[in-house]
């Protein structure tokens, strides 16, 4: 099964990865533009005998190790693949 | 004896336009049938193409890179193994390569930088020796061309990412910006390594029935034809999976490779090991066997692969990197096995030392290339191609009308790129990991200490396109000078040299020209210093719609301190220390900084004289040694006044300096550039002595003023400076040209 | 006294802390191998810098997991000695060891550059041959150590003295000019509130020599000597 | 309108941070992981008058400067938000 996870910097702390590229979009013409935030796609193929399983394995994969909750937030889909 | 070999099926049909999109002349198709006797395989095909290309074969330049002197006292290891080694005292042996990464470079910055310092890593580790420093050149266009600051940005950052992490630190360089390198970037990069004298690795295959050995990352379909088919667009549009890939660094495998690597060379099981550089499996694997005069097999069936599906083709032209071939001792396999899974790496016997002289390849059953050795190593192409000087005479900057004033024209000169402080570059380098360098980045050469040894090594990399592209020969004698006496301001003793040779096309004949005259340029000088030119490498084909750089010969200078705290920097100390000049003759505007804000102004080069270059650095050598010198700093770009300048910007306390003896009349005195001129000072003490070394050997040397602890630089009645004023034009040119890319 | 320098795939300054405590400072200096299970008897464990395993994904998020930091865990809940220098505080901190994050610089890139850092509190193991308000002249390397927590716990840990040291310019004002990466509060070292563990992004280890650095990095690691010896004059005393 | 960049290394291109991660995961217990790529997600508002405009305008900045085509290949989604 696909596994794809999105993980977000949090909300309070400061993105400057974003801001920078919010910057440049900006100075390439892209003036409508605000709140860029640059997180990770992780995507990873897990085998699992249902998708609660595999939806069961990929929170403990987020919080073990593919997020880091003092800075980060996550979020993942699972699909039949 | 023929061999067999299949082609498989679903393989294109090997014919001359084939071989002709493989890049291959008539002639050299027709030379690989007479050596096989027989048609090639596609995959054979494949194999001679990146075999007999110019990056691998060298074919357009080993006749003329024969005649560079290779030989020394010092030298331990030659061209021909895969980086030069030179005894340095203490028992220790110093290896260093510098090799060029342009293109791919210019179409990916950061991964192309970055593989580049990989790679050059490997050609040191692969001797056995502990890479302990690097060093970068870096030509980019103008800042005012589109790409530049990106293409700046990602190579800085790829050189960084790929260093930082291998925790080699990156201790000196060089960088400039033209608008000629606009569409053809330069990225060379230089490693040093140490070994223990008598523990050099060889790469050359010995015992029949030996197995061969890969280790690290798997294969995968990076930079298929990256050495040699780069534009051949009917062949890649043929199919979408073969296109070639950009080839991505892993430095953490890497540095898992140098660990287990050098762990394994100390177990003594090792026979021969080389690097899978370009034409990665086939290069390391034939050029091992033609070393030793022996065959090798390879079983394609065991070649780890990152993804299935890979063609024997494929696997045998893969660039990817971090990998390495090894020839072991046979039944030691598995005690080297042991030594890369304890580093993690995996490690698999893939073929064997045989003793036919044929390079052979199996596949699932069958011989999918059966070629002689000696016909991809040795009996590769050789060209003498036409070499003529150019019909037009070089281009120089439009005409000077008047001179600006002194003070207006140091300040310019000062927020230059190519003459202000690097320190954005340099400060994203590690500089400090292995604890060695007590003298990094911003001086005139770096120097290392060597662990438990009072001896040091001082190194740095230079070039010179201005002068080379005014006159090719004197260019390159001017590099090899400046390289060689920027060490010996460091008070090292220049001991070898080794090159990286960036031109043009050198199926013209005027590029070929201009490469002939960049080689005898560097074999006078090279012979004048008595200096070996223990490695190099060339890159040829740096040009774009028929734009050629200007030719780029790029020098790095290895020097060697028998007591490294006699080392000596390029900033002023204290006040009250005498300021002298020392040079081998007048300097000159032609091809300066100045020249090339302001306006032309001179006619030509000043000539050199190699025999008073040569007294000049050893006369610094002894002085510093002598522990006569505070201070030594090179006069470079941007000439007399901006080494002055630059001395007076200690870190820990700005200098002043107050001349009397310049004449401040004459701007090639102030911004000449030229034979060498160097600014020494002394405690007044010490003059006479430290003057004397200098008049004794012919050369003028004369007091110009003294250092003043009042942070102002005074020349005569031409300039009266802030000197931190100074600074900060010089410190914030780089930084404020790349707003917004950094704090 | 004995100390043990981790060495993970992928780090780069455990040579160098090897050799300022075992060469320069004439301690007993080990390196221990992250598939050990044991620290062989080391009374400071050095979590040292470099890119654990390349720093891919977050710096020091792999290398937690090493079997070694198991055994960290324990010798820390003891309360025995840890630092953790540039990626040795990344992965303290992923290990929850310490509180807070470290960040990509607020610039994006690399620095490799002399700091100087203000002791903060010289009440601890880690710092208590120094006095309160010393500055120290250490290099940073590092791509990410802008040290971030939540608001609400950089106020606990301040009330409790963790904030061990501070970026400040060379008069010893923290300023957002003298701070090199955007850590909150100018942070450069934190210590857990048991203070037995300490983290902090400057290379004490590369400023021990006056030859490189300078040997402001002494400082600290004597701290650690110089506690370890009285701590260990109470327990012999306790124990008489 | 919120826009939702999805960026991944291409398929041919060596991703060894994913290789690492995938590691990772096996020696946490995850055996049953496999083909782990990471890649950004970048997430950004757009003002737009138009569903359409707006998927314009991310094309553009993806090719221009969200992702590096030499290396990676990306997808976006646009909601309204
Ligand atoms: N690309 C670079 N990488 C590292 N250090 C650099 C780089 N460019 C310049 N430097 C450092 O900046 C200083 C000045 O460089 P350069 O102008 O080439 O010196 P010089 O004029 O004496 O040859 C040297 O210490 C050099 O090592
Ligand atoms: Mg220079």
């Amino acid at each position: 099964m696909l596994v794809k996870v999105f993980v977000t910097p949090r909300r309070d702390i400061l993105d400057p990865q974003g801001r920078a590229v919010e910057q440049s979009l900006k100075s390439l013409g892209f003036k409508n533009v605000s709140d860029v935030r640059i997180g990770k796609y992780v995507t990873l193929n897990v085998e699992a005998s249902s998708p609660e399983q595999a939806r069961a394995e990929a929170a403990r994969m987020c919080e073990q190790l593919l997020a880091n909750p003092v800075i980060e937030d996550y979020r993942f889909e699972v699909e039949n693949s | 004896m023929s061999g067999i070999a299949v082609s498989l099926a679903g393989e294109p049909a090997v014919d001359a336009e084939l071989a002709r999109a493989h890049g291959l002349s008539p002639d050299e198709f027709a030379l690989v049938q007479k050596l096989l006797g027989r048609m090639p395989t596609f995959t054979e095909l494949g194999v001679f193409s990146v075999m007999w290309s110019e990056h691998c074969s060298y074919k357009s330049s080993r006749v003329y890179l024969k005649t560079l002197p290779s030989r020394g006292e010092m030298v331990v290891a030659e061209q021909g193994e895969n980086a030069g080694a030179i005894d340095v005292g203490d028992g220790w042996v110093a290896v260093f390569k510098i090799e060029s990464h342009n293109h791919p470079s210019f179409v990916e910055p950061y991964q192309g930088a970055a593989t580049g310092v990989g790679g050059i890593l490997r050609d040191i580790f692969t001797m056995g020796a502990r890479p302990i420093a690097s060093m970068d050149s870096l030509k980019f266009g103008s800042f005012e061309h589109p790409r530049t600051r990106y293409l700046l940005g990602g190579v800085v950052a790829g050189i960084g990412g790929y260093g930082n992490c291998v925790g080699v630190p990156t201790v000196a360089g060089e960088a400039m910006f033209d608008a000629a390198y606009n569409n053809n970037i330069l990225v060379n990069a230089f490693c040093l390594g140490l070994a223990r004298k008598g523990e050099l690795m060889s790469a050359r295959a010995r015992g029949v029935g030996n197995p061969v050995l890969y280790v690290g990352s798997a294969t995968g379909r990076d930079g298929i034809h990256g050495a040699s088919l780069l534009a051949s667009a009917e062949f890649d549009a043929s199919s979408q999976s073969k296109r070639p890939t950009v080839q991505v660094g892993d430095p953490f495998t890497e540095k898992l490779l140098i660990e287990a690597c050098l762990e394994a060379a100390r177990s003594g099981a090792i026979v021969a090991i080389q690097d899978m550089g370009a034409a990665g499996l086939t290069s390391s694997s034939s050029e091992m066997a033609a070393r030793g005069g022996l065959g090798i097999e390879l079983d394609l069936d065991r070649i780890p692969l990152r993804q299935s599906g890979l063609t024997p083709y494929e696997m045998l032209l893969s660039e990817s990197q971090e990998r390495m071939l090894l020839v072991a001792e046979r039944g030691r396999e598995a005690e080297l096995q042991a030594i890369f899974a304890k580093w993690d790496l995996h490690a698999a016997v893939v073929g064997k030392i045989t003793d036919d002289g044929r390079w052979r390849a199996r596949y699932r059953g069958k011989i999918v290339a059966d070629i002689p050795v000696r016909a991809l190593a040795d009996e590769a192409p050789v060209y003498r191609r036409p070499a003529a000087p150019p019909v037009k005479p070089p281009e120089r900057p439009v005409p000077l009308r008047a001179h600006p004033a002194p003070r207006a024209a140091l300040r310019a000169l000062l927020g230059n790129p190519n003459v202000a402080s690097k320190r954005w570059i340099y400060r994203q380098y590690d500089s400090l990991v292995l604890s060695n360098t007590v003298v990094g980045p911003g001086s005139d050469a770096a120097v290392l200490r060597i662990k438990g040894s009072r001896r040091g090594l001082a190194l740095k990399v230079d070039s010179n396109p201005r002068a080379c592209a005014l006159d090719p020969y004197l260019g390159a004698v001017s590099t090899v000078c400046e390289a060689v006496r920027n060490v010996a301001c460091a008070g090292a003793r220049p001991a070898g040299i080794t090159n990286c040779l960036n031109y043009g096309n050198p199926e013209r004949p005027e590029i070929m020209w201009q490469f002939a005259r960049g080689i005898e340029g560097l074999r006078d000088a090279a012979l004048a210093f008595g200096l070996p030119v223990v490695s190099g490498n060339v890159s040829f084909y740096n040009e774009t719609e028929g734009h050629a750089i200007p030719p780029t010969p790029t020098i790095a200078v290895l020097g060697v301190m028998d007591d490294v705290s006699r080392r000596v920097t390029q900033f002023f100390k204290a006040p009250g220390d005498l300021i002298l000049m020392v040079r081998s003759g007048a300097p000159s505007l032609a091809a300066s900084e100045y020249e090339a804000m302001f306006g032309a102004s001179a006619p030509g080069l000043s000539p050199i004289e190699l025999g008073r270059e040569k007294k000049l650095v050893d006369g610094l050598v002894v002085a510093a040694g002598s522990a006569l010198i505070r201070s030594a700093h090179d006069v470079s770009e941007g000439g007399l006044a901006v080494a002055i300048a630059e001395a007076c910007f200690n870190q820990e306390l700005p200098m002043g300096a107050a001349l009397d003896g310049v004449d401040a009349a004459n701007p090639s005195e102030l911004f000449g550039e030229g034979p060498s001129t160097v600014i020494i000072t002394a405690k007044q003490g010490d003059l006479s002595s430290l003057s004397r070394i200098f008049t004794d050997a012919g050369l003028e040397c004369r007091v110009l003023g003294g250092v003043i602890a009042e942070p102002r630089l005074r020349i005569g009645s031409a300039l009266d400076e802030d000197v931190r004023e100074l600074a900060g034009i010089y410190e914030g040119s780089l930084p404020g040209r790349l707003q917004g890319d950094d704090s | 006294m004995k100390w043990g320098v981790i060495r993970f795939p992928g780090s780069l300054d455990d040579g160098d802390a090897l050799w300022a405590l075992g060469e320069v400072m004439g301690q007993e200096a080990r390196a221990l191998w992250h598939k050990d299970e044991t620290l062989g008897g080391a009374e400071c464990v050095v979590l040292p810098g470099g890119f654990s395993y390349g720093d891919y994904l977050r710096c020091g998020a792999i290398a937690r997991f090493s079997p070694i930091m198991r055994a960290v865990a324990r010798f820390a809940a003891e309360g025995g000695l840890v630092i953790g220098i540039c990626n040795g505080f990344q992965i303290l901190c992923e290990a929850h060891l310490l509180p807070g994050a470290l960040t990509r610089n607020r610039s994006l890139s690399f620095i490799c550059q002399p700091v100087t850092v203000r002791v903060e509190n010289a009440a601890t193991p880690f710092t208590c041959a120094a006095r309160t308000g010393d500055l120290l002249r250490l290099p940073i390397k590092h791509g990410e150590g802008r040290y971030v927590a939540p608001e609400a716990e950089l106020d606990a840990m301040e009330r409790r003295g963790q904030v061990l040291l501070r970026y400040v310019d060379p008069r010893g004002e923290a300023s957002d000019a003298a701070n090199p990466n955007g850590s909150m509060r100018s942070i450069a070292g934190v210590a857990n509130e048991r203070f037995n563990v300490f983290g902090l992004m400057p290379h004490p280890e590369h400023a021990v020599e006056r030859a490189l650095f300078g040997q402001d990095g002494l400082k600290l690691f004597e701290s650690i000597v110089l506690s370890r010896s009285s701590s260990r004059l109470g327990e012999e005393s306790a124990a008489r």
